[in-house]
């Protein structure tokens, strides 16, 4: 299943956050979106996902979910979002409990999204027990127990300690390669971009217009060769340059109010 | 017929209990259930509201306040403050006393504790001024909203005088922290409070209310007899002391407690109109009672027996 | 969405919104439409005569009431006496509790010695002592400031404590690396720190005053709103019964509103 | 370390320490010390004949009165009926209090028609509207627990909209970008989440339920903890007055205790 | 001036944080600590700077502060600890106000701190009016304002974001090789400690002790050139082995309570 934006424009009151914005992930494509802080990444996935309504603008699906999908368009969260009071198997339970399924089915789902994130041990933990990593990786499981077919990552990896991201990020990416999902990948890191996606596009400050689009064009699992290490840190450079100078204006804005 | 008498918790109310006592209610078909309350001001509410079917208390100025918008009928009398008996009393300061306070004459200049603005006790200091010629405006009235506050007041010496039931004043004085400097009842006679329904009782159940009051006077006969000689003070008779048992278990105190604080009824609880109307007069005067109505409205002449004028 | 999930050839569909909601906008217009409302609603009720004016004074009857009292200069008196004794009493309150509360707060010795006391002492109502005060203090200004610097001060102390267990331990750990004296670190850290807690204490200790100058004025107060208040009743005036209530609701309000100035000029760094 | 910055020879010096403090430890020792402290000295001083016991009794005379209600039974009938007071009270008044908390939060008309009302009511003295009540609701039961449930109403209101108002956004965001319906979001998300503010609430409104059980027994109890206060208050019995307020006490601090049990059940989480 | 660590033990109640940490630290060298989450590198730092005391162990300076030094230990936080009502320069000045200096001495020492991390511009700021990397500069002006002997600095680029990090890091860089400060930078970064020390420790899980210290043999102004790029590349291989497998147990604990 395919996702198609198309913003137009999308204003906060006065502030005009998004313009112009036309991108097309298709099922199996990872494209990641980077920008400078608060050039409108999370609005624009939030208009992705359906929960905040473009100022103008629209996105579409087009294609198929796969037939046992609950939740086509599903979110993994920067923060986590876990219900602090719930176990690690109740959070991941969570979007299945308004759905008619047998408690069979349901607790197969549950299994299986523990297992592939790794979590089986802890699903009778809290979140409170349980270190950022793991707690990401329950947000994981919670978005692959309803069999996304688009999935809307905003920052996930931002939140975590520069190990734990390291460590998650190839699970993150086996998990990605195995389903043939469509993903948007909002990042300020242009070294996962470059780890996890097809495509990057990248996006100005505020308000976000479209600056660039790069393809990577070497795939996924071949990137940690040696072979690659030279054209992705050309890539690199390249990303970098498009978005320091975004950053660096971005980063000293005065805040006045 | 159950009918729920509203009484402050006080021996003012003696000729009720006695009624209870008796049975003379239960002789007129009457199942009489006797509700306390704190002080006299709710009772007065709670017979318009309903929840009280006849109120035997003293008049405040709520009390007129609410009879002068019609919803208050004066069907009979309560206590009267007459010579020798010992119901409300002035309390003098140790301090205030050696100082050279004696007399009700003296007290102007000086502070006074007692309830409430117009309050049984407010009237009672107003009349006394009518009766010695004296301005009100010379007393530094304390309202101290109850009796036990104005008795710490008198007995800590932050005020000189506490005017309280005889309940009140007396342990204050039995500790040696105050002395009587005088009793209302000698100083200046007044009806106290009146037995009252509300308007739609009047109305309606007319025939309940005759009973009542036929079996309440009975009462009011009983316990006057016993306690009043015929001189209309106090005696202590053959059945003074059945009479004193009857209040004590009544109200929760002991005999001795009792016995100082016994109040005067009228044998036959007559309403005396024309005190009524001064003291209406004078809740007016000072803007406590307001709007237009009537004083003889609110009396009942149904079911009241006026008191001879003299 | 359904028919997407539900699989069948390849069409586009548009993403339906599911966010939004769960939010309270601030809409004054239905704040004034709803009093408006209330009053006419009562007004009418007693022009009609559904309710006795005798249970319920009607609205007109309570603003001829205020306006009474604020033609005969009463008004004025009453609110004088009354805002000089909360203000004494909640300035003497919350003083006292504000340095109860921070050295409760600084030390291990004075938190166990001042914490079961201050448990045990707030819920005694302040009503049931009234005669036992009168004895201590007696009848002047003093036993009725007393009485609503005591109902102040234990909030303050709560609010003031727990201002100053909330104030980051990394803060003082930075002005502890920079070799400030403990004093310092009191006014320069802690103290600004623990400040939107105190604040906030501050509005329920005003709330408090106001609620206690009707039990102090209980104790021979000739003047002040809770003095008139109190005679109202005794007299059931209900209509002056109830323009007392307004007023107090007024003072509730305008405290309210000058605390939120107040935070908006000392909080402008939050 | 001034040695060191002062420079001179190459020299070592042991770095000082220079954090610590700031944190209060619990020391239950130190509050039964400082409790036992304050009950001897108190002894001491009426029995040394330092204070007038009239003025103030002594402990022993307190735990006396204590002992006789006890013994008679009458402290059980004063406490069962009260407790049933206080207890329907705060029941009614709480659960008001949640759901129109909890509608203030949801939806922006209700917070606009609602918050002035509550703000404009909440600082209205329940004891200057004793007759009122009187007037509409009697003497029986109703108007006892009506004036609790009232007091227990406004900061339950308060306390349950700001336990709302504090439910992270994001965690909404992610109920509804799994399409979870409205009543289910309010329910698993939005109430779990707000329920430690609620129960915050909770501490202040049993407070206030104890402090108003005194009002509440002015309307006419003949039992009850406020009743039997009212009355020692009445016949200025101080040892009577201040048992029935020790009795306050103990139940203010009780219900601190369960409150903290429960916290600690239902918030295990945190 | 040097500082020496010796800390033989540390516990916190019954829970044994540290063990035989020896590092010295010399004038002018920066030493990155790295270890996984919670093996105790917060706490080893409050010992070295004097705010906590160690179980068992001891700290001390050798050799001559600055002339014009205030606070010979000095820390830049993770959190940046600035207190939120004061401006930018008088989060700069408060370690100023507690000694006796002219007020032309102490405005000179503002200045030169506020334009040396580039806040010139921003003095009259709050700091929620300014983005997470300029907060950490008055954080770092902070530091300098007192003419620090030696720095610690606890992760102090892991709350900002990827960008705000790498624009920060070559600042950072360049104020450390200006100084000749000693430095403690903990990390979680293999990269920043790369890019930044001359010596790195690799501590083990917790209970923390020293697993390995590498050397880094290029000078910090040589890393970015093209032929150290695979030197680098092993050494951060080097480094991630020694941490991975103690990061990834350390991320899977459950904390039971
Ligand atoms: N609900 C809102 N109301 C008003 N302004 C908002 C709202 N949400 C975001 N903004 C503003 O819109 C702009 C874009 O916000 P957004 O969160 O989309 O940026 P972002 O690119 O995700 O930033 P970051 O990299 O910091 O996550 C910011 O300036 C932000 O302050
Ligand atoms: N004040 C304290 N009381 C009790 N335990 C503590 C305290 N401070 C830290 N700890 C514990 O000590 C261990 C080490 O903490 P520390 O903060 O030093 O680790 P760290 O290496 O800095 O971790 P991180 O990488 O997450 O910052 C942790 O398990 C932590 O839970
Ligand atoms: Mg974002
Ligand atoms: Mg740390």
């Amino acid at each position: 299943m395919d996702v198609i934006i198309d913003v137009k424009r999308h204003s906060y009151d006065d502030l005009l956050v998004l313009e112009d914005i036309k991108i097309q992930v298709r099922e199996g494509e990872i494209v990641a979106v980077i920008g400078p802080s608060g050039c409108g990444k999370s609005t624009l996935l939030g208009i992705a996902g359906g929960i905040l309504k473009p100022s103008e603008g629209k996105v579409f699906l087009e294609g198929n979910a796969p037939p046992d999908c609950l939740n086509p368009l599903t979110f993994i969260f920067q923060d986590f979002a876990l219900l602090p009071w719930r176990t690690v198997e109740q959070n991941v339970g969570l979007p299945l409990e308004h759905h008619k399924l047998s408690t069979s089915d349901r607790q197969a789902r549950i299994a299986d999204a523990l297992q592939r994130t790794g979590l089986s041990d802890f699903a009778k933990a809290l979140p409170k027990q349980l270190s950022g990593g793991m707690r990401q990786r329950v947000g994981i499981a919670r978005a692959l127990v309803v069999k996304p077919a688009v999935l809307l990552m905003d920052e996930p990896l931002s939140a975590l300690d520069a190990q734990t991201r390291d460590l998650l990020m190839e699970d993150f990416l086996d998990l990605l390669l195995h389903e043939r999902m469509a993903g948007i990948y909002i990042t300020h890191n242009f070294q996962e971009a470059l780890r996890l996606a097809d495509r990057v596009v990248v996006l100005s400050r505020r308000p976000g217009r479209i600056k660039e689009v790069l393809t990577i064009p070497i795939p996924q699992l071949e990137r940690t060769n040696k072979a690659a290490l030279a054209p992705l840190a050309e890539l690199g450079d390249r990303l970098w340059s498009l978005i320091r100078d975004e950053a660096s204006v971005a980063d000293r804005e005065v805040i006045h109010d | 017929e159950t009918v729920k008498i509203g009484v402050a918790k006080s021996t003012t109310a003696a000729p009720v209990y006695v009624a209870v006592a008796k049975g003379f209610f239960a002789a007129e078909g009457i199942d009489p259930q006797v509700v306390f309350f704190e002080a006299a001001q709710p009772v007065a509410v709670a017979v318009v509201s309903g929840d009280i079917d006849v109120g035997v208390t003293g008049f405040t100025g709520g009390f007129y306040a609410l009879a002068g918008q019609g919803a208050l009928k004066i069907i009979g009398a309560h206590s009267r403050e007459v010579p020798g008996f010992h119901g409300l009393g002035y309390f003098v300061s140790e301090k205030a006393a050696a100082a050279g306070l004696k007399t009700v004459k003296d007290i102007p200049g000086h502070s006074v504790a007692f309830t409430t603005v117009g309050s049984a006790f407010h009237y009672s200091l107003a009349l006394a001024a009518e009766k010695y010629g004296f301005d009100m405006q010379t007393v530094h009235l304390e309202p101290l909203q109850s009796n036990p506050n104005a008795a710490s007041a008198v007995a800590g010496g932050s005020v000189d005088i506490a005017m309280v039931p005889s309940t009140s004043g007396l342990p204050v004085v039995q500790r040696g922290q105050a002395k009587v400097l005088a009793w209302v009842g000698d100083e200046t006679t007044w009806q106290l409070g009146a037995t009252f329904i509300s308007a739609k009782t009047a109305d309606t159940r007319g025939d309940m209310v005759k009973r009542f009051m036929n079996a309440y006077r009975k009462g009011a006969r009983l316990y006057h007899d016993a306690v009043t000689g015929p001189d209309e003070l106090p005696k202590n008779g053959p059945q003074t002391a059945e009479m004193i048992a009857i209040i004590a278990k009544a109200i929760g105190q002991t005999d001795a407690e009792v016995s100082t604080a016994l109040a005067y009824a009228d044998p036959d609880e007559r309403v005396d109109v024309k005190d009524i109307l001064h003291q209406i007069a004078w809740y007016r005067a000072q803007g406590m009672v307001k709007g237009e109505f009537n004083p003889e409205d609110m009396i009942d002449k149904r079911y009241m027996i006026p008191y001879p004028q003299k | 969405m359904t028919e997407i999930t539900a699989g069948g050839a390849s069409v586009r569909r548009e993403v339906a919104f599911r966010g939004g909601g769960f939010i309270a906008m601030p809409k004054p217009a239905y704040s004034w439409i709803a009093f408006a409302g209330i009053i006419a609603l009562w007004q009418l009720a007693i022009s009609a005569g559904w309710i006795d004016p005798v249970f319920l004074p009607s609205p007109a009857s309570i603003v001829e009431a205020l306006w009474q009292l604020t033609v005969s200069g009463d008004l004025w008196k009453h609110l004088s006496i009354s805002l000089a004794r909360i203000g004494s009493g909640w300035l003497i309150g919350s003083g006292l509790g504000l340095i109860v509360g921070v050295s409760m707060g600084l030390t291990s010795a004075g938190r166990a010695i001042g914490m079961p006391l201050v448990s045990a002492i707030y819920p005694v109502p302040k009503i049931a002592l009234l005669p036992l005060l009168i004895l201590w203090l007696g009848i002047g200004e003093t036993p009725k400031v007393v009485t609503i610097a005591s109902g102040v001060f234990f909030p303050t102390v709560i609010a003031t404590l727990a201002g100053v267990d909330s104030v980051p331990r990394n803060l003082i750990a930075m002005a502890q690396s920079f070799n400030l004296p403990t004093r310092s670190i009191v006014w320069k850290v802690l103290l600004p720190s623990a400040l939107p807690g105190i604040l906030a204490g501050f509005r329920i200790s005003v709330s408090t005053a106001l609620l206690l100058v009707v039990a102090a004025e209980m104790i021979g107060a000739q003047y002040g709103i809770g003095a008139f208040l109190l005679t109202a009743g005794n007299l059931m005036q209900s209509d002056d019964l109830m323009a007392g209530v307004v007023i107090l609701s007024i003072l509730g309000l305008g405290f309210g509103a000058g605390l939120t100035a107040l935070e908006r000029v000392l909080l402008r760094w939050r």
